[in-house]
């Protein structure tokens, strides 16, 4: 066990991260680039229009993954934190840390494009209902745990309280979920249910997943660019950091 | 109460766990009755008209527009239209405004507004609701087709 | 019993405060960290406690390592930092009522009363300690050695801003402490005056 | 054990009741707030009695917000959170006595003093029943999740209104919940449903909040 | 002598970089403010909008208090406000230069960003000039007299709360003036009237709010 | 010139700290007030000060009470209290420019860079004094009577939390205010060790 426990740890290491993600990140480009490329020009240019909206429903394209990633990164952000806080693993908090301002930023891009989308459609740019409110929240959650990190000065108690702050901001999360089911919104609730067939044709949903996967490869991309960056920041002193920038 | 020989500070801990396993339970029993009780401020045609909703408050309301249940009158921007969920009597709304670009009969929309006296439900805001059904206009077409032949 | 810190290592601000610091007390004995200004004192102490977690090392107490039985550990700890714990607007009485409960210790007013007059502060118990001066509320916070039993006792610079008499006063309470085999560690830049030896654990350099 | 949590309570009273201002603030501030509405907003009944709930329940969950982000500043000051970080005593209890005794000194008197200001605000009495149940299950719930935020912000040399940014948003189901069982109250309906998620919030919260805390104090004090 | 405005207004604006929530704060705690409204009261657009001018200023009006309340207190308590008081330079121009910089970094960047909200509140245009229009005469009164509590209860424990006591009745006219400024603007009217009125609270602040704040440190300093 | 305290009486919370008391320093001398802890050596200083006002008596400068030309008085006067006035969130070099600039005195990066490197800090010009130690803070404090001009110096416990190294440093630097005719004004719980004649004011019997 304890010989697991080793392992894991050493897997978990900055060094060990680093070097890997290093040969990762090039294939991690070309499939993002490849996917979204797939994943816009069909959405965008050859997904046949719909009956009701006719083009304005291509925002979907933008919209929906970005949502659907919004929620995943925090759940994310969260489950680094509590990595961090229980094992004491230093990646896991170099994740919570870039995962909040990416997080930040596609729940900005989601509540923009739902409000550019709501504007012809629904014929207002914003209502205050439960899944925009819980969206809106998520937001503020997402700043939040960015303005703690920034007001702490010790790193290692900042990455404590940020992931202390997001496992308890995680209860938002089944309420962004679950909003448009227990309350009444003007939000269409999920086109995608597990048990049922999509409430759309595969010539539309087929690039819709494809820009979830493009979406979520690309989220991992960032991410992992970013970590990348902090574990040089924060290793600068090692030798294997002075090794490779002396290579470089 | 005693622990047997427990040292003090883990029969402190105990009873913090015990107080924690109490008001977790106390939690989940207490969701479970709020789960069936309804809470919101949306009320169907049908709730309205049976004087479920109180009158001349900010509601909302929500439906189908009744095909062919549209008048517009001619000197103002006033609109008049019913909606119904299908089940019981439509209810009439009055709305003076411009109408979002989706509203069609037979569409499903929210409106935010009150019931007055005479059980009209003047909105103050008419927005269209979109369901979570895409489809392209040839297939639209066709459904809608098909539907006209079996009727 | 004793206390032992193997292999301690730390680094505040890039700047390396000690490195592999060994040191071990045991029952009647007194060690003094000694170093200049910034040379890590207070954090050594902090890291004692249990307040500080950026270092390498282990501290021991009685051979186990304090995480392991953290409660178990402060139940004998008495630590007495640069800032005193002392509520300004409580009276010196109420202010060591609460200490003493902190420490899941049963003590009456008399017991506090007398810790107070031992400190020199008889006919202070009802005065707020807002109103007293420096050396008067780190008196209030050093009533807690004549109050509070503790097996170890770590002091940060308890003799600043005392005035001569106190500092005597408080040397014969170490000694005391010491003689019933006690443990105590404390910083302090001025010279110790007790009937014991002092061993020092030099910081800086 | 349990000792420990009334003696903080009672210590904390008693440093309440000594700095009166404690007491008599949030009080106050909650007072002036909602007076701000008719000045800034309008002075007419029918107006006012549309927005008493929401104003109400934002003033009281601003003057919990803003009370509770000296729980434990001067604690952290004077040195004393240091000696609770490192008593026997568990921690969650000194916490729990801390929140209970900020509740006694804010939430409570301030559910007290509300049906004043709601009669102010032409609330109707249905309505003012539905607030008082309201606030008396919700303000505990605000003190809770507001030590949340105090115990992470301690250790920051201006946390004032960082505490905001990261309690705000999990107050707002507190407030829309509140609001919305008012506005059912003035409506002649039901509020049942809006209290029982409410005691589950704040059961709950009795549970949660204090571990949340006691860890968030552990990291934020010991840097 | 206008060396020591601008060191102070300097080494206070690096201050509020170096914790630069301090920076953010008071907008994050602006922003939120006005979101709890549509929540708390009602999101119908022509409600909100008839709310929106006496919320935005209430939400500025706060944020500035609560913001207001630290500015001497860290001087205070790490003793520079005692080196202040005790220099040869007039203690006129120290204040002045701090209130200038806590304008810089809350009524300014607030100012900035009160338009963002006020669509989200549904405020017609002409409403959010007129608005912006009085934010920008009125956050620096704000500032100015708010510093006049904050000197009068620096020496207390805990002045969080009876500073607003203090000091919210002063901003009344303030609230109304701008208020009704906004409302005109909406109605399409003139507001210059308003306007030259809070321009003249404006000046007649710059000069008796420094003296004031002046005459309370000396007090609650030394003693 | 000298300053003089006439007849100074002064009681805080029904307690008379002290009655009738008198004092001169002139030129050149040093007066050490004394007197175990609350027996008002901080309430005194402050007085002189014009810190603190519910007192009876007078306190010339240059045979003039103070309060007629204060601005003139206080431009020649520097105070070290208790607490600092030195800001967590601005590294030394930062608040010592604008200590200066509150002196009114002009003064260049070299000197304060000068200044700092007297009392030890070099190196630390850069690093915010949040994450300096106790003593690390109070010698920034100090730093000022190596950078600022000032004939009267009135300073409250200025040796507390500092190492043996730094005491001794500054009493080189005290000796030099004297000898270039300078006046201070000190209370110490400990013992000062410098080459001029140095009176005591006995506070509190
Ligand atoms: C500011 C406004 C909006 C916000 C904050 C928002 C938020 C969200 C969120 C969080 C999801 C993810 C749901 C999930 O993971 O299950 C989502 C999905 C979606 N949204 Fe929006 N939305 C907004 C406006 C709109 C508008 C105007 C439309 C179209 C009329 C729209 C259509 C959709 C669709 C089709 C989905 C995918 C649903 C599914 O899971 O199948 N949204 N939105
Ligand atoms: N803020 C205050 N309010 C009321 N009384 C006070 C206040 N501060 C001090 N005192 C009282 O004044 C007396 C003198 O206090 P002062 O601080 O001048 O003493 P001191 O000689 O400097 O003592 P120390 O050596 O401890 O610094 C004390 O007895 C104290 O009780
Ligand atoms: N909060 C902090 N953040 C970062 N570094 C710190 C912090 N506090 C202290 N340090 C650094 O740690 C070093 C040691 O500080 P510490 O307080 O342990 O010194 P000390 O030996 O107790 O000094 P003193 O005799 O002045 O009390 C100092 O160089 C200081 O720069
Ligand atoms: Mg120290
Ligand atoms: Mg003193």
């Amino acid at each position: 066990m304890g010989r697991v426990w080793s392992l894991f740890h050493k897997f978990a290491s900055p060094k060990w991260f680093y070097e890997i993600s290093g040969k990762l990140l090039p294939w991690f480009v070309a499939m993002t680039g490849l996917v979204l490329c797939t994943g816009v020009v069909w959405g965008l240019a050859y997904a046949p229009p719909d009956y009701q909206q006719g083009n304005a429903f291509r925002i979907m394209y933008i919209h929906v993954p970005a949502s659907i990633l919004a929620e995943s990164s925090y759940m994310m952000m969260a489950l680094a934190g509590a990595v961090g806080l229980i094992w004491k693993i230093k990646l896991a908090d170099l994740a919570l840390k870039t995962a909040a301002p990416l997080g930040a930023s596609l729940t900005f891009l989601s509540i923009a494009t739902g409000a550019i989308w709501g504007k012809p459609i629904w014929g207002t740019w914003w209502v205050w209902d439960a899944r925009l409110t819980s969206m809106l929240v998520l937001l503020f959650l997402f700043v939040g745990v960015i303005a703690l990190r920034s007001a702490m000065e010790n790193k290692e108690a900042a990455g404590k309280a940020c992931a202390i702050l997001a496992l308890v901001g995680l209860v938002n999360i089944p309420i962004i979920k679950m909003s448009v089911e227990w309350w009444f919104t003007l939000h269409q609730p999920s086109s995608f249910k597990l048990t049922e067939k999509p409430a759309m044709p595969p010539e539309m949903w087929i690039p819709l997943l494809i820009m979830v996967v493009g979406y979520y490869s690309a989220f991992a991309t960032a991410w992992m660019m970013r970590i990348r960056v902090e574990i040089l920041e924060q290793e600068n002193r090692t030798q294997w950091v002075r090794d490779r920038v002396r290579t470089a | 109460m005693k622990f047997g020989n427990m040292k003090p500070h883990r029969r402190r801990r105990l009873y913090v766990v015990l107080f924690l396993v109490v008001t977790s339970s106390a939690a989940v029993g207490l969701t479970l009755m709020a789960l069936n009780e309804n809470i919101n401020l949306f009320y169907s045609p049908q709730q309205i008209a049976s004087g479920e909703a109180p009158v001349g408050k900010t509601i909302r309301a929500g439906g189908v527009v009744v095909p062919g249940s549209l008048r517009r009158d001619e000197s103002s921007l006033l609109i008049e239209f019913d909606i119904s969920d299908l089940k019981t009597a439509p209810l009439r709304v009055a709305y003076t405004g411009i109408l979002p670009d989706l509203f069609r009969e037979g569409q499903g929309i929210v409106a935010l507004g009150k019931v007055n006296q005479q059980g009209i439900f003047v909105a103050e805001e008419v927005l269209a609701k979109h369901d979570e059904n895409y489809m392209p206009p040839e297939v639209a077409a066709a459904i809608a087709a098909a539907h006209g032949e079996s009727e | 019993m004793s206390l032992e810190g193997i292999g301690i290592t730390c680094e505040r601000d890039r700047r390396m405060l000690f490195e592999n610091l060994d040191f071990q007390v045991s029952d009647g004995e007194i060690l003094r960290i000694e170093g200049s200004n910034g040379s890590g004192k207070t954090t050594l102490l902090r890291i004692i406690c249990g307040l500080f977690h950026s270092y390498d090392g282990d501290i021991k107490w009685q051979g186990k390592p304090i995480s392991d039985d953290f409660a178990g550990y402060v139940d004998q700890l008495l630590y007495i930092g640069h800032a005193g714990g002392v509520k300004e607007s409580l009276s010196p009485e109420e202010n060591l009522s609460w200490l003493a409960s902190l420490q899941d210790q049963e003590v009456s007013q008399k017991n506090i009363w007398e810790a107070l007059a031992q400190v020199g502060l008889w006919g202070y118990e009802d005065v707020l300690c807002g109103s007293l001066s420096a050396g008067q509320k780190k008196r209030v916070n050093l009533a807690r050695l004549f109050l509070i039993k503790a097996k170890l006792w770590l002091l940060d610079e308890p003799f600043s801003s005392i005035d001569v008499d106190g500092v005597k006063n408080l040397e014969v309470q170490i000694e005391q402490h010491l003689d019933g085999g006690g443990i105590v560690m404390l910083t302090s830049h001025q010279l110790l005056n007790i009937n014991h030896a002092v061993r020092s654990l030099l910081l800086g350099y | 054990m349990h000792n420990i949590f009334f003696a903080t309570v009672r210590r904390d009273l008693k440093i309440a009741y000594r700095n009166s201002s404690d007491l008599l603030n949030p009080l106050a501030f909650f007072f002036i707030v909602v007076t701000l509405f008719p000045l800034g907003i309008s002075p007419s009944p029918q107006v006012l009695s549309g927005l008493a709930p929401g104003v109400l329940w934002v003033a009281a969950l601003l003057a919990t917000l803003l009370s509770v982000d000296g729980l434990f500043k001067s604690d952290y000051e004077d040195g004393s959170l240091e000696q609770i970080l490192i008593s026997p005593q568990p921690l969650f209890m000194v916490v729990l006595g801390k929140v209970v005794g900020h509740w006694l000194v804010t939430g409570f008197p301030l559910t007290l003093l509300t049906p004043v200001l709601a009669v102010m605000l032409f609330l109707p009495v249905d309505g003012i029943i539905a607030l008082e149940l309201t606030l008396l299950i919700g303000t505990p719930i605000l003190s809770l999740i507001g030590a949340i935020g105090a115990g992470l912000t301690v250790g920051l040399k201006r946390g004032g209104l960082l505490i905001s940014v990261l309690i705000l948003p999990l107050y707002v189901p507190v407030l829309i919940l509140g609001t919305l069982a008012v506005q059912a109250g003035v409506d002649g309906q039901s509020f049942a449903g809006h209290l029982l998620w409410m005691g589950s919030l704040l059961v709950m919260g009795l549970g949660l909040a204090p571990l949340a805390t006691a860890a968030g104090l552990r990291i934020s004090a010991s840097s």
